[in-house]
């Protein structure tokens, strides 16, 4: 088969895997941290599109998770609403919140922007943990059960797992629908040379943010998942290092692939619990990796594996065509 | 095809890490959640080894007998890591993989609070060391049929430990004074330990006679130099430094450099580690730890249960007593199991928890549940004599019976 | 304003001096690295811990003396700056941006390796100084007297260095210009090296100082390096006298609306004022540049 | 009425002026070329003119609109577009994507069917599907042009085309840009090739100092004493 095909199947076969996982593992503890993995995997999928295609970076989308989180939480406790309700507003505050984050980067053209949203999530914990009656104070806001919809009773976990992964495979397609559409090409001319990009008459100033809004819902989206999950969340969850975790599970597994930043969140999330190897072991294992990806697969991990692939495919075709050559006593 | 060779595979890898396999003999299992690593180690490695502790006490005393039948501990010990996703994940495992009939843990506020979403519905109890649970433990939340009708705070009201030890610091701090102090400013951190534990302390110094001014610092700070020297501005008797002990012992010197105030309270600094760090102070200085001090234990009891606990190879930290919010209660625990008879009727178990009484090493009166699932006891206050490292005076006050004026009593 | 207000006053504004101290010294490495690669080093803030982690080993196992200890972890944290600069950074300088991103794989790791042999508790040092200085009413310690003098001195050696000497100018011209530079016949690579080099001996220096003033736990970088961003971004960066004097006013800042704002917004105003420069003036205070113009 | 028209552009960098006041008219019909020393003005010129830096003073009018001071991309949205001094592309991105970007932005008709009628004009066909970043610059250079091309421009600003390029790739470059006007493509050169000024431009414009000093047919302005004498230093 074709690489093509072959790659279809293959991804085929692994999301079915996934839907599967409840039925074929049924312990809690492997559901509890796929949840976990998932809900991150999706706000990893917003920052893929905002690196991996407009090319810019930030080291600040748990706070925008928290924005995400937040607004349900305070939703639902001042206007009752629930969860359908409260996923549109999240996501639609989390995009306005990115916005705000993106302007930086219109006025200064050097990267160091990024400082700011790092310096952001500071900023948002100090307001949230200062917040009062309104956020809860630093003690955080409680949540209640998603309950039922259409007769789905979403507080067993194994039915929030499958919630949690229709919206990640949601994420991923339209990560990869952004990636092929019209729209995807023009974030990544802007990547590649934004005074060309104006000079065709693109508005790259109106892009970039565009891109951060739309990571920024992709965090909303992921935040109101994971506050419904925990029950309870506090201005704790969402500084700077969660926010440097997203960045750099975004790079390890390759912003610019379609598994790459779920093949992230497995590595920095998943395994490390999963295998309970120490987290003192797993941090030096992944801040190093970091550093050897960056240097030796610059793409990240998974572009490196399907570099890897298709060259051992290729290698695979050119033997057998050699034997077959040989065969025929050429 | 392609399906039931995925599934095969993955089965076999799943089952590894998925449900431990059961014992043959009969086990009561017990889950732990607590911080064996990540930032909140020093206060959450003391929670599995005062369990592990009681869990040998119990089975060396022949177990526990229920039905006619001797059941031993079996203690399931889970390392949150200091984040929540592994609390929940670890409390899912015990509820629902392993099956525990208790749970005991976690040492930070958020952790414990969103488990209690899962002990509850499936009627898990769980014990909570932390003082900030008494806002989530209203009477209706307790009530049977409540949210929290199965956890038990192990601290007692915060307006009572604050009561106490606000009677005993100025108890021990005025005879040393010039004159009686009459201004207090209570120093602490601005997240939810330090808000919730100010706003009940500042009452208690008020109802003792003081004028407070409250002053929170950032969490993490190092440079306490501007905030002490606002508070010096003040013209403060006592600087009461809260809560937690690290944090305070990079305050209190630089208070001193500063000369901020004739006396000082250090929450959350235990003796034992006064007397090794060879810390001296020549204001005078009183030092208290949640409950007890370790470094000069008030009872025999308290004494000899913290050389069992050391005995057990745990280290001597700030915050080696907190162990002791939750060794009676295992011990508590499994006496109720007996008198209940039964593994399968937690509400009966609740029930007797609330109506008993238990003589633990945690306070010289015996342990007893009011109607919201917390405790009352008194906590230690020990004064340092000026310019020494290992001579404390200590005292033990009495809690209040009723919260002060503008004190919600929770 | 009575004569106890005003020496309060004073007393925070020398307070504020050894804030500025530390965040200076970070501040500068940071610039000086940006001005020339145009790399944000985000591990800057652990070569400040290693500093300090590296004297509390000197003086408290090996019972150094601490001004020993202090060149020492200056040295150390400038030997660990030159190891990663040549196995790391210098692959980096065509797209600095993977700089950046090495460079936080490098603080979890650098982080985590402390915590894997001194584990995560506070690590602390007898004052090297001890005492208190009275002058009226103002108290100072000893120790922050020291902090600032040995603080001023590296400032003082390091614009002597820039300005002055023959390497400073060279150094200058590579920031300006790399390409025109190398043109000149300035070894350019080698700049970038010393350049490592002697930032995180700075920072090595800071770690050094800060562990004198109080304790640190292997989590203290990721406190610092934010300041010292702040101080390097306010003051233009690539800019050695922007980063002084940001630095002076973020200490100021942080120290007056410790003293006299509201004690919980504290961070936030020193944030603030980073964001709000930035959008304001992007290149900062004193004009820097915004990295090497990379073709 | 000429298409675009300029009149007392000003614009100043720190102590240098680099425009003095600038007037001039472009018409779509006849190739107008702009020459002058280094550092004269005719780059900048173009940056003002297509927004990436704002004037000091004067108006910019541009089929009767007053354009001084709009964002590029709005510019370009007009019809008004530019190309660079040094070869420009998306290096990551195809040649055929390169176009395309272009293509998908253009606001009026355009003399070609699509892309490929551009990368068949300009002679890229072969390397459509390969990324920009690899191709050897004089066909970047055919590039930036048929990315210039794609936006369906009413006006083409050319920021020396012919640079960097040899004798025969100047020659077929030339050929193309000849063949603009007649697909109703303006066109305005800046560049040094005297030669292939004098052959591709009806009209020429010096620059010098910021100020234009000759302005007409292209014969007569290549023989005019003043011009030369900016171009060859003072006689004594």
């Amino acid at each position: 088969m074709s690489g093509r095909v072959s790659g279809r199947v293959a991804s085929a076969a692994f999301l079915l895997l996934l839907v599967a996982l409840p039925w074929i593992s049924p312990s809690y503890r492997f559901l509890s941290i796929a949840i976990s993995t998932g809900t991150v995997a999706i706000t990893l999928y917003g920052l893929a599109v905002l690196f991996g295609q407009a090319g810019l970076m930030s080291v600040g989308h748990a706070a925008l998770m928290g924005v995400g989180a937040y607004s349900a939480a305070i939703l639902a406790l001042r206007l009752g609403i629930g969860f359908w309700g409260a996923l549109p507003c999240a996501m639609l505050t989390a995009a306005l919140a990115a916005g705000l984050i993106g302007l930086p980067s219109l006025r200064v053209s050097g990267h160091h922007f990024v400082i700011i949203t790092y310096a952001f999530c500071t900023l948002l914990t100090i307001v949230l943990t200062n917040g009062g009656d309104a956020t809860g104070g630093a003690s955080g806001l409680d949540l209640d059960p998603v309950g039922r919809l259409f007769g789905v009773n979403f507080d067993s976990v194994r039915n929030y797992y499958l919630l949690v992964l229709a919206a990640l495979l949601a994420a991923m397609l339209a990560t990869d629908l952004i990636a092929r559409s019209g729209y995807g090409r023009t974030l990544r001319a802007i990547r590649e040379n934004e005074a060309l990009a104006r000079a065709v008459g693109i508005n790259t100033a109106l892009h970039k943010l565009g891109a951060f809004m739309l990571s920024g819902a992709f965090a909303g989206l992921a935040g109101v998942l994971q506050a419904y999950y925990l029950r309870h969340i506090s201005p704790g969850l969402y500084g700077g290092l969660p926010s440097l975790y997203i960045a750099m599970s975004v790079m390890l597994g390759g912003a610019r692939v379609l598994y790459g930043p779920l093949a992230g969140a497995v590595i920095v999330n998943f395994l490390p619990e999963v295998l309970s190897i120490d987290p003192v072991d797993s941090r030096m294992a992944y801040g190093a990796g970091l550093v050897l990806v960056i240097l030796l697969l610059p793409g990240g991990v998974i572009a490196s594996l399907a570099d890897l692939g298709a060259w051992a495919a290729a290698l695979a075709r050119r033997t057998a065509g050699r034997w077959t050559q040989l065969a025929q006593g050429r | 095809m392609r399906q039931a060779f995925a599934a095969a595979a993955l089965a076999a890898a799943l089952s590894a890490f998925g449900a431990s396999g059961g014992h043959a003999e009969d086990v009561i299992k017990i889950g732990v959640v607590a911080a064996e690593s990540g930032s909140f180690v020093s206060a959450g490695n003391t929670i599995p080894a005062a369990e592990r502790l009681a869990t040998k006490e119990i089975n060396d005393a022949g177990g526990v007998k229920i039905g006619g039948k001797t059941y031993k501990i079996q203690l399931e010990v889970r390392d949150d890591r200091t984040s929540i996703d592994t609390a929940i994940a670890a409390a899912r495992e015990l509820v629902n993989d392993v099956g525990v009939q208790a749970i005991f843990g976690t040492e930070s506020h958020d952790f414990s609070i969103a488990m209690t979403k899962i002990t509850g519905p499936a009627k898990v109890l769980q014990f909570t060391g932390n003082s900030t649970l008494g806002q989530f433990l209203t009477k209706e939340a307790v009530a049977r049929g409540g949210a929290n009708h199965y956890v038990f705070q192990t601290e007692p009201q915060e307006f009572q430990r604050s009561g106490s030890t606000a009677k005993g610091v100025l108890a021990l701090l005025t005879p040393l004074m010039a004159q009686p102090p009459k201004h207090s400013v209570v120093f602490v951190a601005n997240d939810v330990a330090g808000r919730y534990l100010s706003s009940h302390y500042v009452r208690a110094l008020e109802a003792n006679g003081q004028k407070v001014d409250l002053v929170y610092y950032p969490p993490d700070t190092q440079d306490f130099t501007a905030l002490l020297t606002r508070i010096k501005g003040m013209k403060p008797d006592i600087v009461h430094f809260w809560y937690n002990g690290d944090e305070t012992l990079v305050a209190h010197p630089q208070a001193v450099q500063l000369d901020v105030a004739p006396a000082y309270f250090l929450f959350g600094v235990d003796p034992g580690v006064w007397r090794e760090r060879k810390l001296t102070s020549g204001a005078p200085l009183t030092l208290s730890c949640v409950p007890m001090c370790w470094g000069a234990p008030p009872t025999k009891a308290a004494a000899a249960y913290f050389d069992r606990y050391f005995g057990m190879g745990a280290t001597k930290g700030v915050q080696s007593s907190v162990s002791l919010l939750y060794y009676d209660y295992l011990h508590w625990y499994v006496k109720a199991l007996e008198a209940v008879g039964r593994l399968d009727d937690p509400d009966a178990v609740v029930d007797w928890l609330l109506k008993s009484k238990y003589q633990g090493v945690v306070s010289a009166a015996p342990l007893v549940f009011n109607d919201r699932h917390q405790v009352t006891f008194a906590t230690e206050v020990c004064l340092v004599k000026p310019n020494t490292s290992g001579q404390f005076k200590c005292a033990v006050e009495e809690p209040p019976a009723a919260p002060p004026p503008g004190d919600p009593g929770n | 304003m009575d004569a106890a207000a005003m020496a309060i006053l004073l007393q925070q504004l020398v307070n504020s001096l050894a804030i500025s101290a530390i965040i200076i010294m970070i501040g500068i490495g940071i610039t000086l690295v940006f001005g020339l690669t145009g790399i944000i080093n985000f591990a800057q803030g652990e070569l400040l811990m290693l500093g300090g982690v590296a004297t509390w080993l000197l003086v408290g196992r090996a019972g150094v003396n601490f001004f020993a200890a202090l060149v020492a972890a200056a040295v150390i944290v400038g030997a660990v700056g030159f190891l990663l600069e040549r196995s790391i950074f210098r692959f980096t300088l065509r797209r600095p941006m993977n700089g950046f991103i090495i460079s936080l794989g490098l603080s979890v790791f650098l982080q985590h390796f402390v915590i894997r042999f001194w584990n995560s508790y506070q690590k602390s040092i007898p004052d090297p100084v001890g005492g208190v200085w009275q002058v009226g009413s103002i108290r100072i310690a000893a120790v922050r007297v020291m902090v600032v003098a040995v603080t001023a001195a590296a400032v003082g050696f390091t614009f002597f260095a820039i300005s002055r000497s023959r390497h400073g100018l060279a150094l200058r011209a590579a920031v300006a210009d790399q390409d025109t530079a190398r043109l000149m016949g300035i070894p350019v690579a080698r700049y970038v090296t010393a350049v490592f080099v002697y930032g995180s001996a700075l920072a090595g220096l800071g770690g050094a100082l800060m562990i004198a003033l109080f304790p640190i736990t292997p989590f203290v970088g990721q406190d610092v390096v934010v300041g010292g961003f702040a101080v390097a971004l306010i003051g233009g960066l690539g800019n050695v006298a922007g980063a002084v004097v940001a630095g002076l006013i973020l200490g100021f800042a942080d120290g007056l609306s410790a003293g006299y704002g509201l004690p919980e917004w504290t961070e936030a105003y020193s944030f603030a004022l980073m964001i709000l420069i930035l959008l304001v003036r992007p290149q900062g205070l004193l004009g820097g540049t915004e990295g090497p113009a990379i073709v | 009425m000429a298409a675009l028209e300029i009149s007392g552009l000003r614009k100043r960098f720190g102590g240098v002026e680099a425009l003095a006041g600038v007037d001039l008219s472009v018409t779509r019909d006849a190739i107008l070329g702009i020459v002058g020393p280094n550092g004269s003005g005719k780059t900048t010129l173009f940056n003002v003119i297509t927004g990436v830096f704002r004037p000091a003073a004067g108006r910019i009018v541009w089929e009767g609109h007053d354009i001084a001071g709009h964002p590029t991309h709005a510019i370009a949205r007009r019809g008004l577009v530019r190309t660079f001094q040094q070869a420009m592309s998306f290096p990551a991105l195809t040649v055929a994507e390169n176009v395309g970007i272009a293509w998908a932005r253009r606001r009026m008709a355009a003399p070609w069917a699509g892309p490929d009628a551009i990368l068949d004009f300009m002679g890229l066909s072969e390397q459509s599907a390969e990324p920009a970043g690899r191709l050897p610059f004089g066909l970047l250079r055919r590039l930036g042009l048929a990315v210039a091309l794609a936006t369906a421009p009413r006006l083409l600003l050319l920021d020396e085309p012919g640079a960097g390029l040899n004798e025969a790739e100047t020659a077929e470059l030339g050929e193309l840009i000849l063949q603009l006007p007649g697909r109703d493509i303006g066109v305005c050169l800046i560049d040094h090739d005297m030669a292939l000024m004098a052959r591709l431009c009806q009209r020429l414009v010096v620059l010098d100092f910021g100020t234009k000093i000759a302005e007409g047919p292209t014969r007569a302005v290549l023989e005019d004493p003043t011009v030369i004498d900016v171009y060859l230093g003072h006689r004594p």
